[in-house]
């Protein structure tokens, strides 16, 4: 989870950094204290969200996020999760290798293309783009944008007028 | 605490005594005469005006005499009952007939000057003395300049003057000048170890509260000089040592190896002067003396040894023996506590535990004959229905909470949230009178949905669900914010932080609130029997008690025969032939009828849940399935092997338990013995485990002491660090030194040598009191190694139960739970939990025998209602939850023509790994909502954030 | 004559008040006599405890 | 050059006067539990956190820490 957390953070313009994971068992009264305030510092460091991700608008940023919470809803990247927490259970690997490049090459693919499909969507509910201008609003190369877009102009949702995407 | 003023079935008699106690076990009379508190406590609100108003000033004897209250009060806020009383010997109204201005100001009509006082005659089966400890008197104290300088204070006052309810809020200051002090200095065994007393034993619990002092004292003043003059360091209870030491290198605490034998004021200072071990003088200046008072049997001990007509030992405490540590010399009559023997709170509650067993097992028959069972209004399942109408209650935790949040502000911020309508601060919200008052705010206010912003819902949680369920409606619909543990007290230099934190932290609370369901409160059957790992003194005994209150015992002994460590001695510490005592246990266990033995066994696995599992056995090559509610690991520990000190390298050198199993076949092998070494601390304390095993000290004692009887020309040569012999131990310690016992210190650093020599050995060694190396041809080399753990690991696996650092089993508290484990329904005792005497032993295995014995007695077990639920219309059955469940709580099973997920709710522990990996969010967790932890989320950012 | 299901514990402190939880806990009526005029004992007075520094009520 | 230093300045102070909004995910039985104890041993540490307890971290969900950087959060904090 942790991991699918960073990649994902990292593909919606968050320094993965922003997440941590710590561990303090119920005895661990000074441990708990030590990694609090060390993390709030770290953060106190980085700035306020979208400094120091260095993302020009903080906007753009929250419509990653508001994208990306829709995707890790959506039921392809949720089993892809699933499957592999399975398969990494059952071999009882658990090591820090095979879960980064489980995440990477099962979960993040499928959380990042839902998450484009979504941003997509927002995108043009708010007004008409073009592929160029889609491509850089959702931080996604124009190849993986314009597979969406077909198949969305597919299904009818939206349509193409004078190289611009609107609702249908 | 709270819960026994809560409790049906425990009736609370206040200033009371008991006056006498007639006929037999089982139907006993025992008349209880109960003094007036002048104030009615159904009536009393605990408004505290007649504290007010009262002209009679009287010391506050709860803050040790260093506060003064009035006559009509309460002795602390959390106090039950929580109603006030008056003080009859200081009232004007009880003792001339005027004033009665409390009673004018009183606007209950609490007030009753009426009351007598009442004599009540109870028809009970057995009774339990508990009368807690004595203090010693001012006489003694006197010597150490106690009532003559203001600024030498007992350990009792201290404690008070460093608590934050305390008189002076927790800050340290001299009496004399109201100035904090620079130097304090701690004296231990004030009216302990010190016959000119009286009091020859040493009451246990000294050495360990000075240190925990000293420790609050340096959190509260860093720059604070502390020293702690000890004779001995005796911390040998389960994980003291380790306490200790962290403490004295956090802190600094210097420790003074001395007993100072007076103290004298000079300049408005206090000096003393002491001698250390080598010889030295040497004295100093402090600013505070705190005098470490022992425990002293109880001011009324003679009185209820005659009242209940029990025997007393030679130092007025209750008179008890090894094999039966709880029992008076009157059958039917039971000890618990100090009044048995100085002793600290986790043995306290441990003997309190093993009493009520024994009560419980006099009196099965008549179980369920005399309670009164509770019923719970039925649920007002209309008003939970209704749109959520949201109380909040802002608590106080009189200067906990309110010394650094601003508490109204809060409040009233928790009124502009959406769906509150009623929004109020109490005091404590805790306390009984409150919970009396928001129970029924609730009711006129028709609330629907509770946010108690307070302390932690770990602890206090299920008593605002009582107070729930009490007036129709389900626990599941309080939430609490904790505004105390995790707010108030640790941003206790940040207050608007602190208060802006407490404000969102409510509205997160109040928008989880809104989102709040009724949960079902399920019970399950319970399986009448337990399973007992392990045959010796503590398994035999806890067996013996679960048989005895009249249920099946499954008892599994891994060698051929029961006996287990108890096999090995010979003499019990209070000079018993251990043998018989061992011979009775074993012939009482055979023969029970309630109790199946078996020998050669060993557990392989268990499943299950409390009330009812199934675990394997297997014995002799085959296996056999047992089920059982519940379950005590007794499974003991080991005597350590030791390394070193030419052990198994000459016969000469033997354990302990080698010596005593050598003694008791006869004394020829001491013909020609002149010299005997015993040395201390093998393996224990940092030589090999870092425990303290607690018993060695007085196991050597005792066997000096018995060599002595057999040959009286024999020098003994005791090598020890600390000699721990505590409690009545100190008896036998004292008599080893008259009969000229050497008792040598030595530092780990400087450790004993054995030397094999051409012939025999000697043994070297460092005195600091001579300050030179000193060598002893030696007879015999007895050494004491500790107490080991057993092969607890495997053990530990298989239960999931967890293990200390030192390889024993862990309490799920040490001071409150001191024998269950954190596995519900597992208890704990003997060897496996730590090193401790057979006395010790047999009292912690009759507790764990009671809290076994609850959930037995019970027959039915409630689950915890946070489990998860599958929405089956939602599910696909992809089989994620079953495989990822750590406690095989969810399965798929065929609902029609498909597979759907399905919980197993008594096995779910409600941690939500399978709702988190759903891939289609089929799975919703009770009180853990994802709607509700996303409200909570969105509550999180103050302008509100909504989801889309 | 039958035994009766109730017992009496002298003392409210922290042994008398356990000893009384867990009577009750197991089936019996339970008389908590205390001379003054709230239960608690001593435990009520301590602010913290060894070694953990736990609260202590 | 004055005015580069006064510029400095003001970030200096943007960047001391920064409090974090941090949301903590805590396991009802360890980090909650180890977060209570600190608060009955008076350890203080920087208010900035705000919790959610949970019954354990399995429970935690990649959406709910996307939906506490969405509303706000600049940091989240998961203890188990």
């Amino acid at each position: 989870m942790a991991e699918t957390c960073r990649q994902f953070l990292k593909d919606c313009g968050v320094d993965p950094e922003r997440m941590s994971l710590e561990w303090a068992s119920a005895a661990e009264a000074p441990r708990f204290v030590e990694l609090i305030t060390g993390y709030v510092s770290k953060i106190k460091d980085k700035g306020p969200l979208g400094e120091a991700e260095g993302e020009e608008e903080r906007e753009r940023l929250i419509r990653h996020l508001k994208a990306g919470v829709k995707a890790a809803q959506a039921r392809k990247p949720r089993t892809a999760l699933g499957t592999l927490s399975k398969k990494l259970h059952k071999e009882g690997n658990f090591s820090k290798e095979a879960i980064t490049e489980g995440v990477k090459a099962k979960i993040l693919p499928a959380l990042r293309s839902e998450r484009i499909l979504q941003e997509i969507k927002i995108l043009l509910s708010e007004g008409a783009l073009s592929l160029d201008e889609l491509s850089k609003e959702v931080k996604a190369e124009k190849e993986e944008v314009e597979k969406h877009l077909s198949a969305l102009s597919k299904k009818g949702t939206i349509k193409e007028e004078a190289g611009k995407w609107s609702m249908a | 605490m709270v819960e026994a003023g809560r409790s049906p079935n425990i009736e609370i008699i206040t200033n009371a005594r008991l006056e006498a106690l007639e006929g037999k076990p089982g139907q006993f009379l025992a008349k209880v005469h109960q003094a007036p508190r002048y104030i009615n406590e159904d009536l009393c609100t605990a408004c505290g005006m007649c504290t007010m108003y009262c002209p009679r000033p009287v010391v506050d004897t709860y803050n040790e005499r260093l506060d003064i209250t009035r006559a009509p009060h309460i002795d602390y806020a959390q106090a039950i009952p929580s109603s006030y009383y008056i003080d009859a010997k200081a009232c004007l109204r009880v003792n001339y007939d005027t004033c009665n201005l409390c009673a004018q100001t009183c606007t209950a009509g609490a007030i009753d000057f009426s009351q007598k006082p009442k004599k009540l005659e109870l028809n009970v089966g057995a009774v339990v003395l508990a009368p807690g400890f004595g203090k010693v008197d001012d006489e003694v104290l006197e010597k150490f300049g106690y009532g003559k300088y203001p600024d030498v204070l007992t350990s009792f006052e201290f404690e008070r003057l460093t608590c934050a309810s305390g008189p002076t809020e927790g800050h340290i200051v001299r009496p004399s000048d109201n100035k904090p002090p620079k130097k304090i200095a701690f004296l231990q065994c004030i009216g302990s170890r010190d016959e000119t007393c009286g009091n020859g034993y040493c009451s246990s619990v000294c050495c360990m509260y000075a240190i925990k002092e000293a420790s609050v004292a340096k959190e509260h003043e860093p720059d604070l000089d502390i020293s702690i003059f000890f004779m001995d360091v005796r911390t040998m209870g389960k994980g003291f040592d380790e306490a200790r030491k962290r403490a004295q290198e956090k802190y600094g605490i210097n420790v003074i190896r001395a007993r100072v034998p007076r103290v004298d004021q000079v300049d408005g200072k206090l000096a003393l002067t002491w001698t250390t071990p080598d010889g030295e003088h040497h004295s100093g200046i402090f600013d505070m003396v705190v005098l470490s008072v022992g425990l002293e049997s109880p001011e009324d001990a003679e009185i209820i040894s005659k009242v209940a007509d029990i025997e007393l030992n030679h130092y007025d405490f209750c008179k008890t023996s090894v094999d039966a540590p709880l029992a008076t010399t009157r059958n039917g009559v039971l000890v618990a506590g100090a009044f048995q023997g100085p002793k600290d709170i986790p043995e306290s509650v441990t003997q309190a535990s093993g009493a009520a067993a024994i009560a419980s097992e006099l009196l099965s028959d008549a179980r369920n004959t005399e309670t009164i069972t509770v019923t719970f209004p039925e649920e007002n399942v209309e008003l939970e229905r209704e749109e959520p109408r949201i109380g909040v209650f802002v608590c106080h935790c009189g200067v906990n909470i309110a010394g650094v949040v601003d508490v109204k502000a809060v409040r009233d911020y928790a009124g502009t949230l959406p769906g509150v309508v009623l929004y109020e601060d109490t005091l404590y919200s805790c306390s009984q009178d409150a919970l009396k008052s928001i129970a029924e705010k609730i009711k006129e206010n028709r609330l629907n949905r509770v946010v108690i912003s307070a302390c932690s819902p770990r602890t206090h949680e299920p008593l605002f669900q009582e107070t729930l369920r009490s007036i129709g409606l389900n626990p599941a619909l309080v939430e609490m914010a904790n505004i105390r543990d995790q707010c108030a007290w640790v941003h206790a230099q940040e207050p608007e932080a602190a208060t802006e934190k407490a404000k969102d932290l409510v509205r997160m609370a109040v928008a989880k609130a809104r989102l709040l369901e009724p949960l079902d409160q399920p019970t399950v059957d319970v399986t009448p029997s337990a399973l007992i790992l392990g045959g010796g003194a503590a398994g035999m005994a806890s067996a013996l008690s679960i048989a005895d209150q009249g249920f099946k015992v499954i008892l599994v002994e891994k060698s051929k025969e029961l006996g287990g460590n108890l096999k090995r001695l010979t003499w019990t510490l209070d000079g018993q032939d251990a043998k018989k005592v061992l011979k009775d246990m074993v012939k009482k266990v055979k023969a029970h009828k309630n109790i199946e033995v078996l020998t050669e066994a060993n557990l392989e696995s268990i499943s299950g849940y409390v009330g009812n599992f199934t675990s394997t056995i297997s014995r002799k090559g085959k296996t056999e399935m047992v089920n059982h509610g519940v379950m005590i690991i007794a499974t003991g520990g080991r005597e350590y092997k030791p390394k070193g000190y030419a052990y198994g390298e000459s016969p000469r050198v033997l354990t302990q338990l080698e010596l005593e199993e050598k003694l008791s076949k006869g004394k020829s092998f001491l013909k020609n013995a002149r010299n005997v070494v015993m040395i201390q601390c093998v393996g224990s304390r940092g030589e090999d485990m870092s425990h303290c095993s607690r018993l060695c000290c007085t196991q050597a004692v005792k066997n000096a002491l018995k060599l002595k009887e057999v040959k009286s020309d024999l020098n003994i040569f005791i090598f020890y660090r600390d000699m721990r012999t505590y409690g009545f131990y100190e008896d036998l310690y004292r008599k080893a030194r008259k009969q000229g016992i050497h008792f040598i210190r030595y530092t780990p650093e400087k450790r004993p040598e054995v030397i094999k020599q051409a012939r025999g050995i000697k043994v070297k060694a460092f005195d600091p009191i001579l300050g030179d190396d000193l060598e002893i041809p030696a007879s015999l080399v007895v050494l004491s190694p500790g107490i080991a753990p057993g092969e607890n690991e495997e053990l530990s696996k298989v239960v999931k139960a967890p293990l200390t650092s030192d390889g024993f089993f862990l309490e799920a508290h040490a001071k409150l739970r001191p024998v269950e484990v954190a596995v519900d329904g597992v208890y704990l005792c003997g060897l496996a939990h730590g090193p401790k005497s057979l006395e010790e032993s047999i009292a912690q295995a009759k507790a764990a025998a009671a809290k076994a014995a609850i959930p037995l007695a019970k027959g039915k077990v409630a689950v915890a209602p946070i489990v998860s639920r599958v929405n089956q219309d939602a599910c696909i059955g992809c089989g994620i939850c079953e495989s990822l469940c750590p406690f095989n709580a969810i399965r798929l099973e065929k609902v029609g023509k498909r597979k759907k997920a399905q919980t197993i709710t008594a096995s779910c522990k409600g941690c939500g790994i399978c709702a988190s990996h759903c891939p289609t969010l089929a799975i919703s967790m009770g009180g853990f909502t994802d709607e509700a932890i996303m409200a909570q989320i969105h509550a999180f950012s103050p302008e509100g954030c909504k989801e889309e | 004559m039958a035994k009766s299901g109730s017992i009496l514990v002298l003392g409210g402190g922290v042994a008398g008040v356990q000893t009384a939880l867990d009577l009750s806990e197991l089936g019996y009526y339970v008389y908590l006599v205390e001379k003054n005029a709230s239960i608690g004992g001593v435990m009520a007075k301590l602010d913290k405890t060894f070694p953990t520094n736990d609260c202590s009520l | 050059m004055a005015q580069e230093n006064v510029s400095m300045k003001e970030n200096d102070m943007a960047q001391t006067g920064f409090e974090p909004r941090i949301l903590g995910f805590f396991c009802h039985w360890c980090c909650y539990a180890a977060a209570d104890s600190a608060g009955v041993s008076r350890y203080q540490y920087p208010p900035n956190v705000r919790v959610v307890r949970v019954m354990c971290t399995g429970r935690i969900d990649t959406r709910f820490i996307l939906e506490a950087f969405k509303c706000g959060a600049d940091g989240v904090f998961t203890g188990g």
